[in-house]
């Protein structure tokens, strides 16, 4: 068994073993990064490939575009989401926008690494899930793993793919052990897996909720309630094949996100499958529109959980 | 030192000893699983703190950074409000919503501590506009590591300062360290000072760990911030002597270097002045450091008794009234 | 009759001279401001409360935060949406938490105007609708006006509002002429405009589209398809239970918006309706995931116009 | 001068007459309604790209700002698909879909104009850094204006530069203005040169208007640079003789300092200059400046003429092949 954060270090490591146009950049990655997913790099790729950078959030995305642009392939470590707001200007009007600007004569081949989400009360500037934006953003992929081996297999795609992707670490998960090959085949993006079969109902999630999602549906199960519950893995592409074929299949849908409901991707999902199933019945179970809170028990009650999701998935079925 | 300001210096040795305890029962509240989320504590930099925000008004205003109790407690932030807030009690300055990352305490011109590095820098600047517009004398003053330098925000906010003569004094307190990475390693040029004159910010630079030097410093900034000279920077040397977080060993640090700068630290030195010039006596110095951990002992029992924020209040406080 | 970006100066102006607290900085503005919507500012209310800054977006964005604690009023002017992208730290992790994270000892009472939208073939960095990613973030209020005098009232209300607003500039329209009334009352924010009632379906928009979705409604309406349209004016809060009423009276809604459609506003829209309103049939109307290109022909071929209104209008007529 | 570099002289004149010659004819194809799109020309500035540019190999790289056109002809950059991108044509560097503020030539290491101020800086260094990784001896060159020295990237990237020793110049064209603002009215501090030293970047000012004086400076600091010696700035002074964009008539500027300023420009200064020392006669000078101006006449009735974009491109380019 590996921890999702090993399962992800193990992942960098092939790839930089792979290609010596792969390296990193970012405070700290040379002491092993914030969360160890960089730890024995320095070691053994040099400081040139494994770069400890100022806090200068800007110049280590806009650097990392740079290189890009030369035929390097950087992993661009951005420590903590909520972070990338002192970048934005380089991710979204520069790295999203260069390769289409430039009528193809550039691709940069780069991945921006952001753990985030809520995370052992780190309060309202270090716990961000704002994944939905950069769906709406034309020009980047948008990842976010569940499990080690989809972390593992979703990076190395992310790092041998051309365009730019946005990797989103379900930092809360880190510590989540599972199965990982001993060598890392990349998982295609746009391709969600189902992680339970059913009949009642449609469960869609992603991410750090994954486990409070199939907590959900066991109980539910346990009362005879069957949900087929499908983990994302990638929000763009997202599989919006398999999510239309089961919500027809079950006549209705609920996403669960971790993210504020207002204007997160569930409501592009709902939208999507109303728009091609009629009189389809859909739900969402998302955070209402709060900063998160530092304290445990407020933190606690405006987070989506088990109960929460049950709770949405029992009104849905009452419908 | 004239026995005039005998006061003064006792202030801040009581003010230096309130934050070294404050730290230390955070750090071991935290050890204990009293205190959830991250903590940055500030033993060592007390001097710092002190030394700058005993020259200040209370409608003077500050902004902090990620290790900011010292900055409050030095304005006169209520230690139970910040305590509680530590602890996430209803009781605490921010209602629980803000933690130790997010201290903050308007009544007393505290406006916050931040969770981004040099986030306060604009925050300051703008409120040194605007406490100009409004005709007030108050100033702001800008607390931040030598870690902030290297973002934008420095550059910006200083150039902005200095083209509006706007009544700021800038703090580096540099522990030549950010995180897990040496100042040196991650600085290029001279450093914060001359930055600080190339974007026409005058800059002073202290022995940070002596405290009457910062004091000093500070009087005569704040007399010419105050006085519509313009923007000041004032760079105070200092020791980190815990790890980044309170969880952080910090184990790649050499232990010599720990030692020789606990060796240095602030609070002995002063003492030892102190006693030296017939200011105060070794006995009723260990008092006033006595007296500051009993105060947060109290104020821990307090935070571990107080109750948890009204579940309502998870939905207060975002827009409208 | 006044344009809309005139109906804009003379509401600021209006409000300037009521309060001495408010005023306003921002690249040019003491030259009038880069569409003249400053225009004589600097004569009247003099250098102190009209500053030209300098090209620092961070402390634009963030001084007018800092002066705002200490009990100014600010008016943070952006000159275009895009580079709001160069201060997201000091709008998304400061501006919009800080109330909130200080249990409410602060109240950052700010506008940020912020020119936005396609626009003279800016291109890529110049013409970005991004308003949707402000409707999923806590702490903000959103406004974006389509006529003059939707434009002043909403300025007022915004410059008086004790929360931070986020007021996005139609910059496409500002040539648009309009009645302004000669004192500009505030106009409540979640408040809809109903344009044209009719039967048939429920179509809604805002900001810079409304003319083309207007155009739309008449061409249908002369082939007796009516269309009930509405203007929300403001996207948080929203307009919620005018399109709900409305929708359910037609049982038919189409969301158009300049933005891209997916992941756009369109989205809660249609997700809040399908969730409360079994059976509605609803579509959407933006642009495709791309950047905005510069040629006017691909401009034109990717932007949301009268044709693509009434063609969505039809496909969903027709189911 | 020694005859010897005789051609390189007659080369700078022509590479200055040509970008004279492209914006005269792009602001005439704006005014005409051919062009659509903010356009910025660099009408008097053509002493600093040309200067710049005629020192760097083809497989050395640059970015560039909004006013960028100069900078990418001087580089190499094909003058039909410049023309063909301002007017939209499928012909154009970038298929149509950039424009003037997003002109780019891959092929001769023009990686691109920028329509964010300061917003190649970032891209200068990380193309720097790449190079340098990938052992390369081709450096990068970042042109920016003076008003992106008050941007925080300017810091993050110099900073960032000197730290890592990468081969990057950092050309700052200080035409003292910045859109409808002058740079003394927003600049504190002595300016550009200093705040460079100030973060271990050694600087260099020259007269921009002196392409001789570009030229030699360049000539050095591209060797140093190239040398592994770590980035360097170089400050040229120069002037915007038109307003900000080409419909900005800039009214607030006073005639006579325009008119000072048109009489100092670099061509015909650098003209007198080659005839004083005979290196070329008034005739064959003249006769380089009409065959640009006929250069840039055919390049715009080509682009006139050409066919716009497939529709289809519309949708590519954005993700996969
Ligand atoms: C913009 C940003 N980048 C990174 C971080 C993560 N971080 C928190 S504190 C810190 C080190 C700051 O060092 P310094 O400013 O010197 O303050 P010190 O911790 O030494 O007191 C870092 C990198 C952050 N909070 N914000
Ligand atoms: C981040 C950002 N802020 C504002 C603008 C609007 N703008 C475009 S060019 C310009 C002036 C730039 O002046 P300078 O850098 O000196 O270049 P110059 O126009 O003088 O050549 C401004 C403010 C922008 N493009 N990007
Ligand atoms: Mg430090
Ligand atoms: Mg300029």
């Amino acid at each position: 068994m590996t921890s999702l954060v090993e399962a992800l270090r193990l992942a960098a490591w092939q790839e930089m073993e792979r290609d010596p146009r792969v390296w990193v950049l970012g405070e700290d990655v040379a002491r092993g990064g914030l969360f160890g997913q960089y730890r024995g790099f320095l070691d053994r790729f040099g400081p040139d490939r494994v770069v400890s950078t100022p806090i200068s959030e800007s110049v280590i995305m806009g650097a990392g575009l740079g290189a890009a642009l030369v035929g390097t392939r950087p992993i661009i470590e951005m420590r903590i989401f909520d972070f990338v707001m002192c970048a934005m200007d380089e991710l979204v009007n520069q790295i999203a926008k260069i390769r289409y600007m430039f009528g193809g004569q550039a691709r940069p081949s780069l991945v921006v690494r952001m753990p985030h989400g809520n995370w052992r009360n780190s309060a309202a500037q270090h716990s961000q899930v704002l994944e939905a934006w950069f769906t709406h953003l034309p020009g980047v992929v948008v990842v976010a793993p569940s499990t080690p081996a989809d972390a593992a297999g979703l990076l190395v795609a992310a790092i041998r793919s051309d365009d730019p992707v946005l990797f989103f670490d379900p930092k809360n998960l880190f510590g989540l052990e599972g199965e990982v090959p001993s060598v890392i085949e990349p998982i295609a993006f746009g391709t969600a897996a189902r992680r339970r079969s059913g009949t009642s109902l449609t469960i869609v999630s992603w991410s750090a909720l994954m486990p409070a999602v199939e907590e959900a549906a066991a109980s539910l199960e346990a009362r005879g309630i069957t949900a087929e519950v499908l983990d994302l893995r990638s929000l763009w592409p997202w599989d919006e094949a398999a999510v239309l074929a089961s919500a027809k299949r079950t006549g209705r849908l609920l996403v669960a996100h971790e993210a504020v409901q207002a204007g997160g991707f569930g409501a592009e999902i709902v939208a999507r499958v109303a728009e091609a199933v009629p009189r389809i019945r859909v739900a969402r179970c998302g955070m209402p529109r709060v900063p998160l809170p530092f304290s445990p028990p407020l933190e606690e009650a405006i987070k989506v959980t088990p109960a929460k999701i049950i709770a949405a998935a029992e009104r849905l079925l009452a419908q | 030192m004239p026995q005039t300001n005998a006061a003064h210096l006792r202030a801040l040795h009581r003010s230096m000893c309130r934050i070294r305890a404050f730290e230390e029962t955070a750090l071991a509240a935290h050890k204990a699983g009293e205190i959830p989320g991250p903590l940055h504590v500030s033993i060592g930099q007390e001097g710092v703190a002190a030394g700058v925000c005993l020259n200040l008004r209370r409608d003077d205003r500050i902004t902090s950074n990620h290790r900011g109790h010292g900055h409050a407690l030095a304005k006169g932030a209520g230690v139970a409000g910040m305590m509680e807030e530590l602890f996430g009690r209803a009781g605490g300055h921010c209602g629980g919503k803000g933690g130790s990352m997010h201290i903050a305490d308007f009544s007393v011109g505290m406006l916050g501590a931040n969770g981004v590095v040099a986030g306060g820098i604009p925050i300051a600047v703008g409120a040194a506009q605007g406490l100009k517009l409004l005709g007030q004398d108050s100033i702001a003053v800008c607390f931040f590591g030598d870690g902030a330098i290297n973002r934008g925000p420095f550059l910006e906010g200083l150039n902005w300062a200095a083209l509006y003569r706007l009544p700021v004094l800038f703090v580096c307190e540099d522990n030549q360290v950010a995180a897990f990475t040496r100042a040196q390693d991650v600085t290029a040029g001279p450093g914060v000072a001359a930055r600080s004159e190339s974007l026409g910010v005058p800059a002073t630079t202290v022995d940070g760990n002596d405290v009457l030097a910062v004091d000093a410093a500070t009087a005569r900034l704040v007399a010419e911030v105050r006085g519509g000279a313009g923007p000041r920077l004032l760079q105070a040397m200092t020791y980190r002597h815990t790890g980044h977080t309170s969880t952080d060993p910090a184990a790649w640090r050499a232990a010599d270097e720990v030692a020789a700068a606990k060796a240095g630290e602030p609070i002995a030195r002063f003492e030892a002045r102190l006693v030296a010039e017939g200011i105060a006596t070794a006995a009723e110095l260990a008092a006033v450091r006595a007296e500051a951990e009993a105060e947060m002992a109290q104020a821990r029992q307090n935070a571990l008794a107080a109750p948890w924020p009204d579940l309502a209040t998870a939905y207060s406080d975002v827009l409208g009234s």
